[in-house]
């Protein structure tokens, strides 16, 4: 696969600037780029999502030029998008996602489960997926359904791989076993290509790194590789050293007493304090997001009790715990938190409309001032604060979901896996911007990447099957401990059953 | 319904663990409906005997055919995320054609019935066109198709209907007639009992439960109904897809047409708008069918049946027509509270 | 002949409206075209209204009408108490109006009926003739329709007449199609009636229903319909061997057209027409069609010259449509 | 369209060229609709002076009065993601209940009319509990309720329109009739010449647009229709917001149904068969207009405008009733094909 002098533009605004990009058999190539460059603009390109303005493509020498998804798909082009939810249909169930593709190529007419039982099985056990196949998709966490997702793509005999931001929902357990089967398709001779925010992931997995910063490609790293060149090639400039030291908490904001999500669930009990950023890492499934949505009031637990600045507090909804100052970015940036019709400045301000209209009049300039100003902060690239989400890139929507919730101030802020699809200078500043603001809040946030919450977190809690089975305080954080209580993981308990 | 898992069912999936113990709910959000209307005949039955018997059931579902047929087409378009507005419309205007066609042109029954179904079948290609082409919003193309239709029926015949004898609007006279064979698409009975409508409704219904529950056509389109982006980038042809199934509904819409003027045995001026709303009815009553929650041609064939049978057993009893919109729409909502409101669907 | 009466002598081309409440339908559309025929023949300009049973939109078409300064206006059908203020605003203008059949309560303007009472009480009594004083009924009836309710009228006092009669059912709707819905409703009613021997359907298209459950019930012999109107389809109804369709009375819907255009006329030339004109029905048997060998409307016209022509509001200066 | 930012734009806002150059889609994508209406304006006063003349204008305004204030409400419903297809029965029950109230029980102006907004804030009500509580589909619930309505609005009088003088059917004779007041809400015209039904339609245009589109509660009501997860996990009260729109939409609806029957003066039970459909017309070509591609009060209010001018204009020209369907479908198609097609939004 070669591409030559790619350039694409969306109206007047020019994403790819002539790229030009290889890659051979049997080589997995990581691209790299911070949020906006884009990459996934790229990636659509080769998939057959768009057309591009300019340049040319060729496939195994010959010219090539997709016409759409499926003609991609015809010429074994496999691609995982970044965004999750355009990978599965909520509505079927798992076998019927790990069949989809294959149903639209052809094949009998009458659709047998029973035919297509066995493979998927295959399929679902070579990524360690282990979901009854008549689950519907709709009722998978987003990890799982991001398996699903690697399953089917892997499935196939793929001619080039294509993973956009593959491991942004997964925890390392989940990672690794992606990492073996593409380092098996390598062996295989097929080409992959791979995008990432994660350098982990590119460490293990990396045999070039091409870097792309506004359209352009600004670096080409071939072994041995210099990840600190790559890094810089990408951003344009030298990324600052992150560490911090671990501010102590000031006083008790919230507090859980065995709190049980579901009836089945262990209790959990934590406080939570001012200035300090506790962080909560456990595996895909270890039940986080249950317990950030108990606080938020979009779940119900089933016993326990949370204090709010040492008043009971049971959040009948989402509404009641943002009137009470608890905050929370949820874990599905496009289900759950994101509106497509709005503009930028209209989604973050969704939960404070309040603050910017008089009499229920809304002052639109006050709003855009407001998203401009974040928009600046936070670094997010988009055309003006008044783009449609759907021109901006997946790290940037992300951001914009933060910057909604770090819009306000509040008593309680919590983010469930923030940083997905962020580049790592982002996901510093943001990391910062959290810190520097933490004093009048108790700041709660939720990784499966021990790195990412290492960076931002002065506490990390280590949760596993609902409990809270450690806690470890930035500064004198003991990595083999901490992956060692993670390692009494879900999944090695689901498998033991 | 699938007895399925290989693994143990894992301890952290809560929702595979609902068998144990006589579970109230989903039984009642399956078989709900069903259980209505197994009271409502029993009902009907002790009240007026000659309900029950087979003639009148067979009455029953000669008076659902039609609508079925419509909605069965409809479905197609549900099933895709779309909606189609101009079935009634479509009807209405085969009714027309088939009778110009063979009162006018002298037409016979083959002519008739290919052009009505290729009527429909291009309305159906037009919808789809406007809709994936041109990115109209679903009902708004079909809205526009369906008061143009109504329109456009009339014009041949400046607003008169058609019956042999008929004067044109040039002033000479229709010399033309319906067929015997045509008629007897409305009036011939198999075995003496079974109308041929009813047939090529459960012929439809057949074919067209088994397009879309068991080929790979039609989780194809679920697929597109449900995530349109995701089954493209899956690889499915959409624009085609959806296009297939606007023609699946107007070429149904269009049999039903034929059916309607075999069996009124003229061209008859109307509207077809309450077709629409009844195959519409029909076709979301079939989503509380068997507590499906989602477009299905079975849910819908017992839809139609559900209405036509409450419909035949009040006018029996004598209802005014009404007391029997009213029941309708009461037992309607009351189906649907019970369908619905029990199944916990997460939201 | 004598000439004509100002406007109609030449000096000026008059200009009318036709304001209709209905006129989906064959009745509709051959009222048109009697007004259309008769207006050539006058040498008036025509100008219609359709408000497709919009009882506001008729009125603001009304004042469309007078807004175009319209000579006279003819009110088809509609509701006295949205009509009744229109008329009189067309009246203030200057304008003359002529309404068939709705009620406006204005002296100044002429009633064209088609007596639906006498259509009623003609199939009715033939009904009797045919069947004696004492059958059990079907009756096919939806309230609210006003054409419907004056029919119905008629039945309840026949009802009260002749206790012989008994209404073992009544259905009725206005579905449409209405004839494909009339016929389910029959259906049913027949299946659980099985000893109605007359069914009364004062309205063509619920005739043309019951017809069909009839047959389809394999009950033709056993049972008689009675109806009010027809067209070209209903008269290829009625004739088919063994139909249940005995007979209907009817006005000629284009005669009426002719009717109301021609009182209009006399009142654009200063004359008076009467308060109310009546256009008489006619009776029309199966076995009048069957003998006569009748098979469209022309040729009913022919054969049946009460049918054809109503000898009403024809002064001498009148220009008839050519026939 | 904006002028950018307050800050200068930062080095990762790519810079806006599209001034560059005169871009004939996005102009004709957002006039086009109402390029043709100013068309359509200027060719009819062409041919037809007394078109353009006040009165007619104003005639035009007053026949889309009631169908635009049922549009008008079915847009509250479009903007939260649903739809209500109870409308057109719902203003036929508020026609009889104001009638029956004043007739039958010799009601006052106001009892009538606040029977009727309540009954439309009831009905409403109920549609959204069963949407919003049982979570029945909302064309599934609006369905049922549609029939309930139009069978019940006619129990009271066996079918049978109300009038001053009529038989009940306990065979008594009612006494009352409509009050003078009340018929002046149909009839009155301001400085003779604007009917009440026209500035109420203009003060509830204005209204329910500053309402939707100004207010804080109408930006929740979108954020509601586009992703209604995202906006309950923004704390946004869903249900509550849900609920309101239906009952904006039954309330929207009782006036519409009280202004045609002060039209009227009589409980008519035909009236209001059509209103539904060419509501739902009015509100999804407000979709198109200034190429909102969403539901707007605005657009909803263009685009009755735009039916209404129409079929006016079409009158005025002689044009049969079968023509003018089919013309007005003729044209929505086009306008639609116009304003969709051109547009590029992505899919
Ligand atoms: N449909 C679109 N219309 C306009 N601009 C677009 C569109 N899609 C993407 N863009 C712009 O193109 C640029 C590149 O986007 P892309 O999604 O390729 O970035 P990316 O490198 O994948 O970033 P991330 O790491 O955040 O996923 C962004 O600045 C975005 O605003
Ligand atoms: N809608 C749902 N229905 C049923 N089970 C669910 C649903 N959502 C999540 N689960 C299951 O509940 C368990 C805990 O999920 P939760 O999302 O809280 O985990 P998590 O630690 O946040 O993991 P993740 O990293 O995937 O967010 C998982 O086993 C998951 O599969
Ligand atoms: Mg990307
Ligand atoms: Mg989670």
């Amino acid at each position: 696969m070669a591409l030559e002098g790619v350039t694409k533009s969306f109206g007047a605004s020019a994403v790819l600037k002539g790229v030009d990009l290889f890659l051979r058999a049997g080589e997995i190539v990581a691209f790299m780029g911070a949020n906006g460059a884009g990459k996934s603009t790229l990636v659509k390109i080769v998939a057959g999502v768009h057309d591009l303005s300019g340049g040319a493509m060729r496939l195994d020498g010959r010219p090539f030029q997709p016409s759409s998804p499926s003609d991609a798909l015809r010429h074994g082009i496999v691609v995982v998008h970044q965004a999750i939810n355009d990978n599965v249909v909520l509505s079927m169930d798992v076998l019927e996602n790990l069949c989809i593709d294959r149903l639209c190529r052809g094949g009998p007419v009458l659709f047998r489960r029973g035919r297509w039982r066995a493979e998927a099985q295959a399929m679902a056990a070579r990524v360690g997926l282990d979901v009854p196949l008549n689950t519907p998709v709709s009722e998978l966490s987003l990890a799982d359904r991001q398996m699903v997702a690697i399953a089917r793509a892997l499935g196939h005999d793929p001619k080039l791989l294509i993973l956009d931001e593959p491991t942004s929902a997964l925890s390392d357990a989940e990672a690794e076993r992606l990492f073996r089967v593409v380092l098996d398709l390598k062996r295989r001779g097929v080409p992959v290509l791979y995008i990432s925010h994660r350098m982990g992931d590119i460490r293990r997995l990396a045999d070039r790194i091409v870097t792309l910063r506004d359209g352009v490609v600004t670096g080409d790293f071939a072994p041995p590789l210099d990840y600190g060149a790559a890094v810089q090639a990408m951003l344009g400039r030298q990324l600052a050293k992150a560490s911090h030291a671990r501010v102590p908490g000031g006083e008790v904001v919230v507090e859980t007493r065995d709190l049980r999500v579901s009836a089945e669930s262990p209790p959990v009990s934590l406080s939570l304090r001012t200035c300090e950023v506790t962080a909560v890492v456990g595996l895909v499934g270890a039940g986080k997001t249950e317990l950030a949505e108990c606080l938020f009031g979009a779940r119900r637990p089933a016993a326990g009790a949370i204090r709010l600045d040492g008043r009971p507090f049971a959040p009948a909804s989402p509404g009641a715990a943002v009137a009470a100052g608890v905050h929370m970015a949820a874990e599905d940036r496009a289900g759950a938190s994101l509106v497509p019709d709005f503009d930028l400045s209209q989604n973050v301000s969704l939960p404070f409309t309040r603050a910017f209209s008089s009499l229920g009049l809304l002052g639109r300039s006050a709003e855009r001032r407001h998203a401009a100003d974040f928009v600046r902060r936070l670094g997010i690239v988009a055309p003006s604060e008044i783009a449609p989400m759907s021109a901006l890139s997946g790290g940037n929507q992300q951001k914009v979901v933060l910057a909604r919730w770090l819009s306000r101030p509040c008593r309680l802020l919590i983010l469930d896996e923030p940083f997905q699809g962020v580049d790592i200078a982002a996901r510093r500043d943001i990391g910062q911007a959290l810190r520097d603001t933490a004093e009048a809040r108790a700041t709660l946030v939720l990784c499966a990447d021990l790195d990412e919450a290492a960076e931002v977190a002065d506490r990390i809690l280590v949760m596993s099957q609902g409990a809270v089975v450690s806690e470890h305080f930035a500064g004198s954080l003991d990595r083999e401990a901490v992956i060692r209580d993670l390692s009494k993981s879900t999944h090695a308990e689901r498998h033991a059953a | 319904m699938q007895p399925d898992l290989a693994q143990p069912a894992s301890a952290n999936l809560p929702e595979r663990k609902r068998s144990e113990g006589f579970a109230f709910r989903p039984i009642a959000v399956r078989y709900g409906l069903v259980t209505l209307l197994v009271l409502m005949v029993a009902f009907f039955g002790v009240m007026e005997p000659s309900f029950l018997s087979v003639r009148n059931l067979v009455i029953v579902l000669q008076s659902v055919s039609i609508v079925a047929i419509l909605a069965l087409g409809v479905t197609a378009t549900l099933v895709v995320g779309g909606f189609d507005l101009s079935i009634g419309a479509v009807a209405a205007t085969s009714l027309m054609t088939s009778s110009y066609i063979m009162v006018v042109f002298g037409g016979g029954t083959v002519a008739a019935v290919g052009a009505c179904l290729a009527v429909g079948a291009l309305v159906g290609l037009v919808n789809g066109l406007l809709i994936v082409r041109l990115r109209i919003p679903d009902l708004l193309a079909t809205l526009g198709m369906m008061f143009l239709l109504l329109g456009l029926q009339l014009i041949p015949t400046e607003g008169r209907s058609i019956a042999s004898g008929m004067t044109l609007p040039d002033g000479s006279t229709a010399t033309g007639s319906f067929t015997a064979a045509f008629l007897a698409l409305g009036r011939y009975r198999v075995f003496d009992l079974v109308p041929i409508s009813v047939l090529v409704m459960l012929a439809l219904a057949l074919l067209i439960t088994v397009f879309l529950t068991f080929t790979r056509f039609g989780r194809i389109m679920y697929a597109i109904g449900s995530n349109e982006r995701a089954a493209r980038l899956a690889g499915a042809p959409v624009e085609a897809y959806r296009i297939a199934a606007y023609m699946i509904s107007g070429v149904f819409a269009s049999v039903g047409g034929v059916l309607l003027a075999a069996r009124v045995g003229r061209g008859d001026v109307s509207s077809g708008n309450s077709l629409l709303l009844d195959a519409v009815a029909a076709a979301l009553i079939g989503f509380a069918v068997f507590g499906a929650g989602k477009p299905n041609a079975i849910g819908t064939a017992i839809g139609a049946l559900f209405v036509g049978l409450l419909l035949n057993g009040l006018t029996m009893m004598n209802a005014p027509y009404y007391a029997q919109d009213f029941i309708k729409g009461a037992v309607l909502v009351a189906a649907l509270m019970f369908t619905f409101g029990l199944s916990n669907r997460p939201r | 002949q004598g000439a004509a009466p100002a406007p109609f002598d030449g000096s000026k081309k008059p200009r009318i409206a036709l304001v209709r409440y209905l006129s989906t339908g064959d009745f509709f559309q051959a009222y048109l075209s009697g007004v259309e025929r008769q207006a050539e023949a006058l040498g008036i300009e025509l100008r219609v209204f359709d408000s497709r049973q919009d009882a506001a939109l008729q009125a603001d078409m009304m004042d469309q009408a007078i807004g175009l300064g319209v000579d006279g206006i003819i009110v088809q059908h509609g509701l006295t108490e949205s009509m009744k203020p229109a008329v009189q605003r067309a009246l203030d203008a200057g304008i003359k109006v002529v309404a068939f059949d709705v009620n406006v309560e204005n002296e100044a303007v002429p009633q064209v009926e088609q007596s639906d009472r006498d259509l009623a009480r003609l199939a009715l009594e033939q009904a009797i003739k045919d069947n004696g004083e004492e059958f059990e009924a079907g009756y096919v009836y939806v309230a609210g329709i006003a054409p419907l309710d004056r029919r119905d009228e008629t039945w309840t006092e026949f009802k009260a007449k002749y206790p012989g009669i008994k209404e073992a059912a009544r259905w009725g709707t206005m579905d449409n199609p209405i004839a494909n819905s009339v016929a389910n409703q029959a259906s049913a009613v027949l299946r659980a009636n099985p000893t109605i021997q007359v069914v009364f359907a004062p309205y063509d298209e619920f005739a043309k229903g019951v017809k069909i459950a009839v047959d389809e019930a394999g009950m033709s012999g056993d049972i008689k319909i009675y109806s009010a109107d027809i067209s070209t389809a209903d008269i290829a109804a009625m004739r088919e061997p063994g139909s249940a369709w005995a007979a209907t009375a009817a006005t000629n819907p284009a005669v009426v057209g002719e009717v109301s255009v021609r009182t209009l006329a006399m009142l654009l030339a200063g004359e008076n027409p009467g308060a109310s004109v009546i256009v008489p029905p006619t009776l029309i048997t199966q076995a009048q069609l069957n003998d006569e060998n009748i098979a469209n409307m022309e040729e009913l016209s022919k054969k049946l010259p009460q049918f054809a022509h109503a000898d009403v509001a024809v002064p001498a200066w009148m220009k008839l449509p050519p026939r």
